[in-house]
C-alpha cells in the first residue's frame, strides 16, 4: 500500500522508510511520523471503536490529549494497551492492534449495542438489573464486566525494566514550545541551572505544526537552533520525551521520560525513568488544547480538531482527507483552511460561526459565515457534512475549532482553582498555583506567538530575579502576533442526531441534559454520573464542552457552574515506572546475618523475617518432612549443644553518666541498680501501657550498657529511645548508636554449652557456673585473642550462652564453633527449632507481642514497679485494662494428647456455643514438643492463671477443628529453671 | 419515582424526558427534629434509616459542597467484614449485611458486587495472625476461609509466587467482600431520604452550633439559623474543625489517604486482593480500571492531596505481587483525608453537649462501614441509646482503657 | 515534600518518619493528683488543627534527631524547622 | 590456647570492578569509631581533637581532617562524630580511646558498615539513579558528609575526590546496596 495521503514538506525524513503493520496490513512510514500521522498518510482513518456503543472512531487530535486512536502496541509480553496513536512514534517493525470490538475493526459485533443506546443513557444501570435479586451477580454484573475496559494486558510479567533517578534544578521549564525555549534560553544564558522537559521528542511545540517565522526563520528551524544552543550549555538538561506528570509539594515534580518507547526493543535497558526532579523555581509552558463543537455525529472518522489537522498537514506531511471542510468559531479554523490550501488539498467549506466577513480567501470553498454544521453522514468514516441552513457539503475530513483551553493541570495539583477569561471563552491560571510556580505562554492564556516568546522570556526573569541570579537572556526574539479572535460557541442546538462530547466514553450533550434534569448538576455529580472525562484522556477536549452544557441548563454562567479539579498524573503513567527496581526480588533489601553464607552451604532453608533471611532449619539428607530436621535440632539442643545465629537481634550501645538512670525510665522494671557484669530481662511498654517490647540488657560498664530488643523491633524501640533522650529527659547524659550490624552473635545452648565454649574461650578467662553464673556477662577473648562479648542467657531454657564477635568474624566462629563441637554432637538449629524451645518454655515473642497485650496480659503485670516513673506506668493502671477477668498468658494441652493445637483457634467453655459472645481468647502459638512428644501451645483466655488444670474448647472454624484443651502453665518444661543456672 | 428495568425501557422509547429529579433543592426550614452535619455517606444513610427505620422524618441534611462530597464520593469502593476484635467484629458484619439487601431496600443499583477480598499472607505469624482473625469472623457469624499457598494460586495465579521477596504463603478469603458504586451509595441514600421527606441541603456551610446553657439547639449555617432538638455531626475528615466549633478536642488527627485507578482493562482480578507485606490493595472496577491504594501519607493534613513517595510506594507493592501490571497505565489519582483516630477504631456516641451526636474515627474504613454507620447513628439519634453492635464506639473509651486497636499500635493515628 | 533542617539543610521529608502533634514533647508528672487524666489528655487529645501545626518529626535516615516542624496542614508549608531537644528544654524540660 | 583462630571476612568479599567511566571497589580496612559528646563536655572534646588528632570539631554534615591526614571527622549529628582512618584490625576504638582520653563516649562501628568507593567520570550519573542528594560538585564537595537513604537502605556518603564518593552502608544489607549500584552503573553505562 502506498502512503495515499502523503503530501510535501513537514519534518519526516523521507530518506527513510519504516515498515509497521496496522491489524496485521503492512504499511510504510518515515522517521518522525507518530503511528496516528502515518495511519493518516496510509489513508488509514478509522483507529478505534468507542468505550460503550462500539461507534467506528478515527483520529481526533494530534497530541497526548486524544481520545479515540488507542491502539495495542507490540505483543506477547511487551503487549502495550491503550497507546494512544497519537504520540507513539514510529518504529521499524511496530505492530499495532485496534481495540475494543469483536469480529474485525470494521465490523465489530458489539456494534449492535448503538442501536439500544436510547436504553442506555447516562446512568440507566443505577435505575435497572435489581430484580430479581439473584441475576445481579449471575447475569447482569458477568455481561457488564465483560464488556469492561478497552485494551487488554497480556498477563504476564512485564519483561522490561524501569529506573527512578533524582534530579536538581533552579528552573524547571516544563513544555519546550515557544514560551519554554524562551524561558530556558533566557534562564539558560543567564548560568542557572536549568531542566527543559517536553513530552514530544522535538522540541518546538506549536512552531513544529505552524508555519509560523520567528527571527525571520521558520519556526521549526527557529526551535532547533535553540535546542542546538541549549544543548551546549553545562547548566542545562534537555529532555525530551519526558512528560512532568505532577507538581508535588515544596518544588518537587515528577517525570517520566520515555526511553526506548520508539525503539524496536530496549536491548536491557530501562524502558522509562520515573525522575523526581526538586527545583527551587519552575515555568510551566505545557500550551494550550484545542477543544470541538459538539453537534450531530461529530464523531465519525474523519472529524478532527483543526489545529491537528494543520499539525498533521504541516508538521508530518500528511493530510487528514482529499477535500476537507472547516468549522470554527474562531480565526485558527482559517488558517487550517490557509495552510491545507496551501499545500494543495482542496478546502470543500469553512463554516464560521461567528457573522462577518470570511477572515481570508481560500480557492474554492464555500464559505458560510454564521453558519453551523447540524450533522454528518458517512458509515466508517463522513463523506459529507448536513449545515443546519439545509445545505450538504462533501468532505472527507472535517476540521472543527472550538477555541483554545490553556494546559491549567499542573496549576491546580495542589488543588489551586483556574479563573475564567471571557476574551478566550476559557480557563487560565488563578491565582493559587504551587508554590515557586509561573505560568507562560499558552498555557497561561497567551495563546498567540510573540506573547509566548515574550511571556516565556518574562516568567523566566522574574524566577531568576527571585533565586539572586541576574537575567541575561541576550536579544529579544523577533516574531508576530496571529489573528486570534473567538467568539464561544459550545453546540449546535438544531442537531437532532447525538451530540458526542466525551468521545471515548460515548458521553452526548443529551446525557448532560440528562443529568440535569435529574438533579446530578454540580460538575462532581455530572462527570460521575454521565462518566464525562473519566476516560484515559480525563476530558481534555471534553469537559469544557459539558459545562458549557450545563451552565446552558441552569442558566449560569460557566465559571459559576464549576471547574474541574486536576490531578495527577497530566498523562497516564506506565504502573512499571512507577515502581521502578522494586519488583521481585529486588522489591526491598535483604539484610543477611554473619553465617548466612555457611548456612547456604548447609543446605539451609530460609525464612524472611522483616528484611532479615535467616534459616529456618537445616535439612539433612535423609529428612523428608521439616518437622524431622526440627524436631533433630531440639533435641540435639536439649541434649547437648546447638547453635544459632541470633545477630538478627537489634543492639544498642548505650552510654553515658545518666544511662542507668535513662533505662530504669524506659524499662517497666529496675536497672538503676543492675551491677556492672550483669544482665538483666527487660519489658518495656508503650505509653499507653500496652508491652512494646522486651530483652535484655546488660551492664558492661558503670555507663555503659548494651541493649538487646527484638527482630522486628530494632528500629521502633530505637526510634522511641532518641524520642525519650532528645524530647523527654534532655537532661539525661545518655548516647545510643547501633550495633546489630557490627556484632555477630550466636547462641551456644544446651548442657554441654559450656563445655563447647571453654574450647574456643581463651583460657585466662574463667566461664564456670561459680564465676561466670546465669546472666552474667563479660568481654573477653576467644581462639587466641579475638575480642568477644559473652552473656549468658537463655531464650531456649537450657545452659545457654550468647557470644558475640565483630561482625567480620562471624562466619569464621559459625565454622569454628561447628568444628569444636563435633564431639559433642553440635547442631547447629534454626529458627523454627528456636520457636520450638521458647514455647516449650512459655516465653512471648511476635504472637504474644502483639502491641494489643499488656505487661499484666503477659503475666508480667508484677513487673511494673510503682516506685518509679516510666513509660507507660500511669495508663496501664486505666481500670479496663486490670479487670478481674482480664487475659492471661497460659499454657495449653490436647486432652486427647495425639491431637494437634492450631494456633488462631478460639477458647469457648466446655457446653457452650461457638459464637462471639462466648469467646474466651486465642492460642497464639503452637508446636509439637519433642521432649513432651506432644502438641503444645501458649495462647491468651480470661483468668488464665486461675485456671489451670480447666478443660475448655479450642475452635479452629477457619480449620474445621474443634478439640478439647487443657489449660495449664506456660512453662512446659524446666519449671524451676535448674536447667539454665547449671 | 422507583426505578426498575421496564422504567428504563419505556423511557428510552420515550426519548428519556420522563426522568423525575433524585432529589429536591429544598430550602432550609427554621428548624427540624434532626439535623444532621454532612451529607456524605454516613450522614445520608443516617437520615434515610432515621426516616424509614424510626419514624423521625423531621429531618435536614446539611452540606458545605454537593451532596456525596466526602469520603464516599473518594474511596477505593471495598466492602468487607474481616475485623479481628469483637467490639468491631458483629459492627462490620451488620454493615454487610445491609450491603447485601441495599439496592432492594433503597429502589437503586449500587453494584454491590460480592467478588470476594483476599488478603495475602507472607509469613507463619501473619498466617496465624489471619487464622485467629478468621475464627473471629466466623464467631461473629461472617464467612472467612483460610488459605495455604496452593489455594491462593489457584484463585490468583497470576501473582508472583516464583521470584518474591516476601513469599506468599497463604492468604485469608472473604468471600462476601467486595466492591459497591460509592458513589451510588450517596445518591441512593440521598434519594430514598428525599422521598421520605428529607431535606437535602446542599452549599451550606455550618459556620457554628446554637447553644443555650451548654445545650446544643441547632446550627448556625452560611444559610442562617437552624434549629433542631437534635444534631448529629457525620464530617469525618473534617470532624475536627467542625466540633472545635462545638468547643470540643477530639481523639482524632486528620491525614490524607491517596487511591489510584488505571486505564481501563478487559477483565483481569477476581476480586480484592491486598498485599501482605508491603502498602497495595487493588480491585478491578466494572469499567475495567484496577482500583488501589496503600497506606496514608502519614502526616497530619487537611489538603485533599498526597505526595509522590506514598504513590511510588504504592506502586511498588503491586509490581511486587502482580508484576503483569507492568505495562498499564496509572490514570488518576486522589486524596482523601482520614478522621484517623487514636486506636484505629471509631465513634458514634452522644457527646457531653446535650443534643450534640458525634459520628466520626472511621480511619480509612468508612465507606464499608456506610450502611451500619448510618443506622447506628440513626438509632443512637432516634432512641439515646447506642445500637447493640456500636457499643463500644464511645468517645470516653480511652479513659477506661478499652481501645479497640486492630493492628496494636496504639495511640498513634498515622500507624492505623 | 522537603524539610529544611537546621543542621542539615533541605532534606526529602522520605528521610523522616513522622510522629504527630508537638505537645507530645510535654508528657504529664506522673506523680501530678490528676496524673491519670493528663495522660489521657497528653497521649489520646489532640488540637488537630486546619493552618499551622507544630509537630514531631524524626530523621531516621540521617542524622536521628527528632525535629520540631511548623507546617500549615492546608497548604503544607512549613515556617520553622527546629530541633526537638532545644524546643524541650527551652519549654523546660530537664529542670 | 584454642587450636582455632578466627579469620575476617570482608563483606563483599574486596569486591573491585571497573566499568566504562566509573570503578567501584570494597574498601577493606576501614575503621570507623563512632564519638559521643557527653553533656557539658564539647570544650575538652574540642581540646583532645586537638591535641590528640590536631583536628578541629566537624560541624554537622561536615568533615574534619587530622594535621596527619589520616583520620578524618564525620559530623553525624550535633553530638556525635565518626572517626574513619584504614586500620584493619577490629580495635580501633582503642586507637582512638587512647588519643581522645574518656572525654567523649566511643562505641566501635567498623562492623557495622562497609565502605564502598564509586569513582570515575560517569559517578554522579551512577548516583542520580539511587541517591536523592544533589551531588553538584559546588554544592556537596570534599569536605561534607552526609547520611541519607537510598533504594531503602540507610548509607552515608562523602565526596573523597572530584569525582569520588565513598559510600558507607550498613554491613548485613551490604550485598543488596552493592546489587543497587551495580545496577545503576548497568542502567546507565553498563
Amino acid at each position: 500500500m502506498t502512503q495515499t495521503n502523503r503530501i510535501s514538506g513537514g519534518l519526516v525524513d523521507r530518506s527513510k522508510t519504516l515498515n509497521f503493520t496496522f491489524n496485521g496490513k503492512n504499511l510504510q512510514g518515515h522517521p518522525g511520523d507518530t503511528l496516528a500521522s502515518a495511519l493518516l498518510a496510509n489513508g488509514q482513518r478509522m483507529m478505534g471503536r468507542s468505550f460503550k456503543y462500539h461507534r467506528p472512531r478515527g483520529v481526533l487530535t494530534a497530541g497526548s490529549e486524544e481520545p479515540n486512536a488507542l491502539v495495542q502496541l507490540r505483543a506477547g509480553a511487551h503487549q502495550e494497551p491503550n497507546t494512544r496513536a497519537t504520540v507513539a512514534e514510529l518504529f521499524d517493525g511496530l505492530a499495532a492492534t485496534s481495540q475494543n470490538h469483536r469480529g474485525s475493526l470494521e465490523t465489530d459485533l458489539m456494534e449492535v449495542t448503538d442501536l439500544f443506546s436510547r436504553f442506555l443513557s447516562a446512568g440507566f444501570y443505577y435505575k435497572t438489573f435489581m430484580w430479581p435479586k439473584s441475576f445481579w451477580e449471575k447475569v447482569y454484573e458477568p455481561i457488564i464486566r465483560h464488556s469492561a475496559g478497552l485494551g487488554r494486558l497480556s498477563g504476564q510479567e512485564d519483561p522490561d525494566i524501569y529506573d527512578k533517578g533524582f534530579l536538581h534544578c533552579d528552573l524547571l521549564v516544563i513544555g519546550g514550545g515557544p514560551a519554554g525555549l524562551s524561558a530556558a534560553l533566557t534562564a539558560g544564558r543567564s548560568g542557572a541551572r536549568v531542566i527543559l522537559a517536553d513530552e514530544d521528542f522535538l522540541f518546538g511545540g506549536r512552531l513544529n505544526a505552524e508555519t509560523f517565522e520567528v527571527d525571520a526563520m521558520p519556526g521549526s528551524d527557529w526551535a532547533e537552533r535553540a535546542r542546538a544552543e541549549l544543548t551546549a550549555m553545562d547548566n542545562v538538561r534537555l529532555m525530551t520525551r519526558t512528560t512532568v506528570y505532577g507538581a508535588y509539594d515544596h518544588g518537587i515534580y515528577g517525570a517520566l521520560e520515555r526511553m526506548t518507547d520508539h525503539l524496536p526493543t530496549s536491548s536491557g535497558k530501562p524502558r522509562q525513568i520515573l525522575w523526581r526532579i526538586y527545583s527551587k523555581r519552575a515555568v510551566l509552558c505545557a500550551g494550550a488544547t484545542e477543544r470541538p463543537i459538539a453537534f450531530g455525529n461529530n464523531d465519525r472518522p474523519g472529524v478532527m480538531l483543526a489545529g491537528a489537522v494543520r499539525a498533521y498537514a504541516n508538521r508530518w506531511a500528511a493530510a487528514p482527507g482529499k477535500r476537507v471542510a472547516v468549522f470554527t468559531n474562531n480565526d485558527d479554523g482559517w488558517r487550517t483552511a490557509s495552510d491545507l490550501s496551501r499545500a494543495g488539498v482542496t478546502i470543500s467549506a469553512i463554516i464560521d460561526s461567528r457573522d462577518g466577513e470570511p477572515r481570508a480567501q481560500i480557492p474554492g470553498a464555500t464559505v458560510a459565515m454564521g453558519g453551523r454544521v447540524m450533522d454528518t453522514c458517512g458509515r466508517k468514516g463522513i463523506r459529507s457534512i448536513k449545515l443546519v441552513d439545509g445545505r450538504t457539503i462533501d468532505a472527507d475530513c472535517l476540521a472543527v475549532s472550538g477555541g483554545w483551553n490553556p494546559n491549567v493541570h499542573l496549576t491546580g495539583h495542589q488543588r489551586g482553582r483556574p479563573a475564567w477569561r471571557e476574551d478566550l471563552a476559557a480557563f487560565v491560571p488563578g491565582e493559587d498555583l504551587p508554590a515557586g510556580m509561573a505560568v507562560a505562554g499558552a498555557a497561561n492564556g497567551a495563546l498567540t506567538l510573540a506573547a509566548a516568546l515574550s511571556e516565556g522570556r518574562a516568567a523566566s526573569e522574574k524566577a531568576l530575579n527571585d533565586l539572586g541570579i541576574s537575567p541575561n537572556g541576550g536579544d529579544m526574539v523577533k516574531a508576530e502576533d496571529e489573528a486570534a479572535d473567538i467568539t464561544a460557541f459550545w453546540h449546535v442546538g438544531e442537531s437532532k442526531a447525538r451530540a458526542w462530547l466525551d468521545q471515548q466514553n460515548d458521553v452526548t450533550a443529551k446525557d448532560v441534559k440528562l443529568a440535569h434534569r435529574e438533579s446530578y448538576r454540580s460538575v462532581e455529580h455530572l462527570k460521575r454520573y454521565t462518566t464525562l472525562g473519566m476516560a484515559t484522556d480525563q476530558g481534555k477536549t471534553a469537559n469544557m464542552l459539558a459545562l458549557a452544557i450545563m451552565a446552558e441548563c441552569t442558566g449560569k454562567t460557566i465559571p459559576e457552574t464549576g471547574t474541574t479539579i486536576f490531578r495527577p498524573p497530566y498523562t497516564p503513567i506506565a504502573m512499571g515506572a512507577l515502581a521502578g527496581r522494586a519488583r521481585g526480588k529486588d522489591f526491598r533489601p535483604y539484610r543477611l546475618t554473619p553465617s548466612h553464607k555457611w548456612a547456604e552451604e548447609q543446605g539451609a532453608v530460609f525464612v524472611t523475617t522483616g528484611m532479615w533471611l535467616r534459616a529456618q532449619w537445616f535439612p539433612r539428607p535423609d529428612e523428608t518432612h521439616w518437622r524431622e530436621s526440627v524436631d533433630r535440632e531440639v533435641a540435639g539442643t536439649r541434649g547437648s549443644v546447638g547453635v544459632c545465629d541470633v545477630t538478627t537481634l537489634g543492639k544498642i550501645d548505650i552510654q553515658g553518666r545518666d544511662a542507668a538512670e535513662f533505662l530504669n525510665k524506659l524499662y517497666v522494671n529496675g536497672f538503676a541498680k543492675l551491677a556492672v557484669g550483669k544482665v538483666r530481662y527487660g519489658l518495656m511498654l508503650r505509653e499507653d501501657g500496652m508491652a512494646m517490647d522486651d530483652g535484655t540488657t546488660a551492664r558492661l560498664g558503670e555507663h555503659h550498657f548494651v541493649m538487646t530488643t527484638t527482630t522486628a523491633n530494632a528500629g521502633p524501640v530505637f526510634r522511641h529511645m532518641e524520642f525519650c533522650r532528645q524530647c523527654l529527659w534532655p537532661e539525661l547524659d545518655v548516647n545510643l548508636i547501633s550495633t546489630t550490624d557490627g556484632w555477630a552473635q550466636f547462641a551456644v545452648a544446651g548442657p554441654n554449652a559450656r563445655k563447647l565454649l571453654q574450647k574456643v574461650v581463651d583460657p585466662e578467662h574463667d566461664i564456670t557456673n561459680e564465676a561466670f553464673p546465669f546472666m552474667a556477662c563479660a568481654e573477653l577473648t576467644i581462639c587466641g585473642g579475638t575480642k568477644a562479648r559473652l552473656f549468658r542467657i537463655s531464650f531456649s531454657g537450657e545452659l545457654a550462652f550468647e557470644i558475640a564477635v565483630p561482625a567480620r568474624y562471624g562466619d569464621s566462629l559459625m565454622r569454628v564453633l561447628m568444628a569444636v563441637g563435633e564431639e559433642f554432637d553440635v547442631v547447629p538449629y534454626g529458627t523454627e527449632a528456636l520457636g520450638v524451645m521458647r514455647i516449650e518454655k512459655g516465653h512471648a515473642a511476635g504472637n504474644e507481642l502483639t502491641g494489643q497485650t499488656s505487661a499484666a496480659n503477659l503475666g508480667m503485670g508484677r513487673m511494673v514497679s510503682k516506685k518509679k516513673d516510666c513509660i507507660g506506668n500511669t495508663l496501664s493502671e486505666r481500670p479496663d485494662l486490670n479487670r478481674d477477668d482480664g487475659l492471661r498468658l497460659v499454657g495449653f494441652k490436647p486432652v486427647n494428647r495425639v491431637e494437634t493445637l492450631t494456633s488462631g483457634a478460639h477458647f469457648i467453655a466446655l457446653g457452650k456455643s461457638a459464637v462471639m459472645d462466648n469467646d474466651e481468647g486465642w492460642m497464639s502459638s503452637v508446636t509439637f514438643s519433642p521432649e513432651l512428644g506432644h502438641s503444645i501451645g501458649i495462647g491468651f483466655i480470661k483468668q488464665g492463671s486461675e485456671r489451670l488444670g480447666e478443660v475448655v474448647r479450642a475452635v479452629d472454624l477457619v480449620r474445621g477443628k474443634d478439640i478439647e484443651v487443657e489449660i495449664v502453665s506456660a512453662h512446659f518444661i524446666d519449671p524451676e529453671g535448674e536447667r539454665l543456672r547449671v | 419515582m422507583s426505578y426498575s428495568g421496564w422504567k428504563v425501557i419505556w423511557q428510552g422509547l420515550t426519548g428519556n424526558t420522563g426522568w423525575k429529579p433524585a432529589w429536591r433543592e429544598p430550602d432550609p426550614k427554621a428548624a427540624y427534629d434532626v439535623i444532621i452535619v454532612g451529607a456524605g455517606g454516613h450522614g445520608l444513610a443516617a437520615a434515610y434509616y432515621l426516616a424509614k427505620e424510626f419514624g423521625v422524618t423531621n429531618v435536614a441534611v446539611i452540606e458545605k459542597g454537593w451532596l456525596g462530597s466526602g469520603n464516599v464520593g473518594r474511596n477505593t469502593t471495598i466492602v468487607r467484614s474481616n475485623y479481628l476484635l469483637p467490639g468491631n467484629e458483629p459492627f462490620y458484619e451488620f454493615s454487610m449485611k445491609l450491603w447485601e439487601g441495599l439496592e432492594q431496600d433503597f429502589n437503586y443499583n449500587a453494584m454491590v458486587s460480592q467478588r470476594g477480598i483476599l488478603n495475602l499472607s507472607h509469613s507463619d505469624p501473619q498466617r496465624d495472625a489471619f487464622a485467629r482473625r478468621g475464627n473471629s469472623m466466623r464467631l461473629a457469624g461472617a464467612d472467612a476461609v483460610l488459605l495455604d499457598a496452593d489455594g491462593v494460586r489457584q484463585m490468583c495465579p497470576f501473582l508472583d509466587f516464583e521470584n518474591a521477596r516476601f513469599p506468599i504463603t497463604g492468604g485469608i478469603w472473604q468471600p462476601r467482600g467486595g466492591t459497591v458504586r460509592h458513589d451510588a451509595v450517596a445518591w441512593g441514600y440521598a434519594r430514598g431520604a428525599d422521598m421520605r421527606g428529607v431535606d437535602i441541603i446542599q452549599n451550606c456551610e455550618v459556620t457554628g452550633f446554637i447553644m443555650d446553657k451548654g445545650v446544643c439547639m441547632g446550627v448556625e449555617t452560611s444559610r442562617g439559623d437552624i434549629r433542631a432538638k437534635k444534631v448529629g455531626v457525620a464530617v469525618a475528615g473534617s470532624s475536627g474543625r467542625v466540633m472545635a466549633k462545638a468547643g470540643m478536642r477530639l481523639p482524632i488527627e486528620s491525614h490524607v489517604l491517596q487511591a489510584f485507578v488505571t486505564e481501563g482493562l478487559k477483565p483481569l482480578l477476581p476480586g480484592v486482593i491486598t498485599f501482605g507485606a508491603g502498602h497495595f490493595y487493588v480491585s478491578q472496577s466494572d469499567k475495567g480500571g484496577l482500583v488501589f491504594g496503600g497506606d496514608i501519607d502519614g502526616y497530619n493534613t487537611y489538603a485533599q492531596r498526597g505526595n509522590l513517595p506514598v504513590v511510588e510506594d504504592v506502586c511498588e507493592g503491586g509490581m511486587a505481587i502482580m508484576p503483569m501490571i507492568g505495562r498499564t497505565r496509572l490514570l488518576r489519582s486522589w486524596g482523601g483525608i482520614m478522621d484517623m483516630s487514636m486506636d484505629g477504631s471509631p465513634y458514634i456516641d452522644k457527646t457531653h453537649i446535650d443534643g450534640l451526636y458525634f459520628n466520626g474515627g472511621w480511619c480509612y474504613g468508612g465507606f464499608k462501614a456506610t450502611p451500619a454507620s448510618g443506622f447506628c447513628f440513626a438509632h443512637l439519634l432516634a432512641r439515646d441509646e447506642p445500637h447493640p453492635t456500636a457499643t463500644e464506639y464511645r468517645l470516653n473509651r480511652f479513659r477506661r482503657g478499652t481501645m479497640i486497636d486492630e493492628k496494636g499500635v496504639g495511640a498513634q493515628p498515622n500507624l492505623h | 515534600m522537603i524539610i529544611n533542617h537546621p543542621l542539615l539543610g533541605p532534606r526529602d521529608a522520605q528521610e523522616f518518619t513522622y510522629l504527630g502533634d508537638a505537645s507530645l514533647i510535654d508528657r504529664p508528672d506522673w506523680q501530678d493528683e490528676n496524673a491519670a487524666e493528663k495522660f489521657h489528655d497528653y497521649l489520646y487529645i489532640r488540637d488537630n488543627p486546619a493552618g499551622q501545626h507544630r509537630e514531631l518529626w524524626y530523621h531516621e535516615q540521617g542524622d536521628r534527631s527528632w525535629l520540631v516542624v511548623t507546617r500549615d496542614t492546608l497548604t503544607h508549608e512549613i515556617t520553622n524547622v527546629e530541633l526537638a531537644r532545644d524546643v524541650a528544654i527551652a519549654g523546660g524540660r530537664g529542670r | 590456647m584454642s587450636e582455632y583462630t578466627l579469620t575476617a571476612q570482608p563483606a563483599l568479599g574486596g569486591y573491585q570492578e571497573t566499568f566504562e567511566g566509573v570503578s567501584l571497589e570494597e574498601q577493606t580496612g576501614l575503621a570507623i569509631v563512632s564519638i559521643a559528646t557527653p553533656i557539658g563536655g564539647e570544650d575538652a572534646l574540642v581540646k583532645a581533637l586537638k591535641d590528640g588528632y590536631g583536628a578541629a570539631l566537624p560541624k554537622t554534615g561536615e568533615v574534619s581532617l587530622s594535621k596527619d591526614g589520616q583520620t578524618r571527622f564525620l559530623g553525624m549529628a550535633r553530638d556525635q562524630m565518626f572517626a574513619i582512618f584504614d586500620h584493619t584490625e577490629p580495635d580501633a576504638v582503642d586507637i582512638v580511646g587512647g588519643k581522645l582520653k574518656d572525654v567523649a563516649y566511643l562505641t566501635s562501628q567498623s562492623d557495622n558498615w562497609v565502605g564502598l568507593r564509586l569513582s570515575g567520570s560517569k559517578s554522579r550519573d551512577v548516583l542520580e539513579r539511587i541517591c536523592p542528594l544533589d551531588l553538584e560538585p559546588s554544592r556537596f564537595a570534599e569536605g561534607k558528609v552526609a547520611r541519607t537513604s537510598m533504594e531503602h537502605m540507610g548509607v552515608i556518603i562523602l565526596p573523597d575526590g572530584a569525582d569520588s564518593f565513598l559510600l558507607i552502608t550498613a554491613s548485613s544489607s551490604a550485598a543488596s546496596f552493592l546489587h543497587a549500584v551495580e545496577t545503576s552503573i548497568q542502567n546507565v553505562v553498563g
